[in-house]
């Protein structure tokens, strides 16, 4: 079982996603937060195997608590709807494992977590063009 | 010889003032957009996903996201809707409303002959439209003494006229006095669209303008 | 005097070229997002309905409904990131006007060599050197006490090179003064692209970037 944290301050989107990701067999989310400080409190109670992050949000962005995460055991998703000036790079920096779109379908976001589950990096080149 | 060197330096300063103003819209826009629409279709999409899943497991649930994702949609649109109004700007009914104001105010009757019309004009025609309507009245209400204006609007099939007319005496310029810039502006920016503007000052002043309907920048055409 | 009446007619003049190319572009990206995404939300916004009243009646037409509806959604999105990212793209000369003005104000003569090319640079080559010219030329204006500043930009076969030279002083840092973070994001970003820079600081500043053409992340794993 892989297991999840999410960080979304769009209430909405996370309980989505989160329904989403509990549909796979082989997923559960186990805890979802609102803000990066979240998060982090989260991945260091539950010791989920992937934190899926947005990168805006108010009380703690999702890039400040990755690069709090790097090195840690937790593998980081960053999920975004467009590049930013910046973020592409500092997500790099912080050694996350995914820098992903947040609308591709759910069967795709599932099978990247899987796949950098066992040990790949995937960026979407949509959200690298803005250095 | 000098002069052409002078036109041409100008010409060139003012595509690059043209180009770095749009590109600072086009941000200002894009900033605008990133913000209001992108999480929207993104839950549409998330939303709309998780209903599919859930139309055998739990049809009630299902139902349920499919409210959000109609509600989610009308209100980006709404969005949409107002972005899209706000970025239209100055239309020419509004202007007329100004100017009768202001001609009352001066005790200048004005008379206005509109077609009524099924046309619409594009925005960029009614900005244009609307800022020559302005100059001229003013210019009538400044310069003219006439007790008397007429305005008329007729858009046409290809093409607007508009026509300012007013009862006074047109006032010459002695030769060294310096030029005002409203006649200029009227010019430069019906030139801008490929209009075209005439003065006749034999009774009283008329000023007669012509622009496409669907008004573009020259720059445009390739 | 009337030096000064033409300096202010100058100055309105490009006021007036400046609003209108921003109306004028304000009103093609509205026209744009009108076309575009109005039609797609509405769409998705009668779809989500009428699955909703198909999740009892008929469950798998409800699926393909909702598979419409979340295929809408991406493509809606997809057209306003490229709408967003064409919006934004930094252009090298773009960034070249800019830093013009910043030599003008800081009274610096401005020399630009550019060899026209017919290589078209990728965007991302583009961003870099684009945000280079702009470090470059603020340290210029900050630290070196020139008269005038030299902008070469040479468009290669595989590469391009971009060199920024000023005629004044390079100002050594003293021991214990905080780095600035200027130079260091330049090389930051040179490296990041697989390109090089170099620095030479014998006779004013010379500063000196190649990038490839198609600049690319060398990060990228798939
Ligand atoms: N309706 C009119 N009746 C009489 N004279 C006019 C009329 N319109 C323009 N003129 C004459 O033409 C001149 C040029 O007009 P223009 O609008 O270019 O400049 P202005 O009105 O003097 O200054 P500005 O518009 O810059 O405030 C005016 O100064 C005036 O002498
Ligand atoms: N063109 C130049 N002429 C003279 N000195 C320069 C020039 N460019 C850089 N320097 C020197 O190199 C130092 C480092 O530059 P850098 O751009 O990294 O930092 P900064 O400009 O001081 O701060 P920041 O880049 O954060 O605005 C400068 O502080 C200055 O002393
Ligand atoms: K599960
Ligand atoms: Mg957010
Ligand atoms: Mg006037
Ligand atoms: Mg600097």
């Amino acid at each position: 079982m892989i297991k999840i944290v999410i960080a979304e301050d769009q209430q909405l989107l996370l309980g989505a996603l989160g329904s989403l990701l509990n549909l796979e067999d082989d997923m559960e989310v186990v805890g979802k937060a609102t803000n990066g400080e979240e998060a982090l409190e989260l991945v260091r109670t539950l010791q989920p195997d992937i934190c899926l992050m947005d990168i805006e949000m108010p009380g703690g962005s999702g890039l400040d608590a990755a690069e709090q995460l790097k090195g840690s055991d937790c593998k980081v998703i960053i999920l975004t709807t467009f590049a930013r000036s910046g973020y592409f790079q500092r997500a790099l920096k912080a050694g996350v494992q995914g820098y992903l779109l947040k609308d591709r379908p759910s069967e795709e976001l599932a099978n990247s977590i899987r796949n950098i589950m066992s040990g790949r990096k995937i960026y979407a080149p949509e959200l690298m063009e803005d250095v | 010889n000098e002069r052409d060197v002078l036109t041409e330096k100008l010409e060139d300063a003012n595509k690059r003032i043209s180009d770095l103003s749009k590109l600072e819209e086009r941000q200002r826009i894009a900033r605008d957009l990133h913000d209001t629409l992108g999480q929207k279709l993104s839950l549409i999409g998330m939303k709309s996903d998780l209903a599919r899943k859930l139309v055998t497991k739990n049809p009630e649930q299902a139902k349920q996201e499919l409210k959000d994702v109609g509600q989610t949609a009308r209100t980006a649109l709404n969005e949409v809707r107002k972005m899209v109004s706000s970025m239209r700007e100055v239309r020419l009914q509004d202007e007329l409303l100004r100017v009768e104001q202001l001609l009352t105010a001066a005790n200048i009757t004005l008379i206005i002959h509109q077609t009524a019309t099924e046309h619409k004009l594009s925005p960029l025609t009614e900005n244009i439209l609307s800022m020559c309507l302005r100059e001229a009245v003013t210019n009538v209400v400044k310069h003219s003494l006439a007790s008397r204006c007429e305005v008329s609007i007729d858009p046409r099939f290809k093409d607007v006229q508009l026509v300012i007319r007013d009862n006074g005496m047109f006032q010459k310029r002695k030769p060294d006095e310096v030029l005002g810039s409203g006649i200029l502006g009227m010019k430069e920016r019906v030139a801008f669209v490929n209009g075209s503007i005439s003065i006749d000052t034999e009774n009283g002043t008329e000023v007669t303008i012509v622009v496409p309907n669907d008004a573009k920048p020259k720059s445009e055409e390739k």
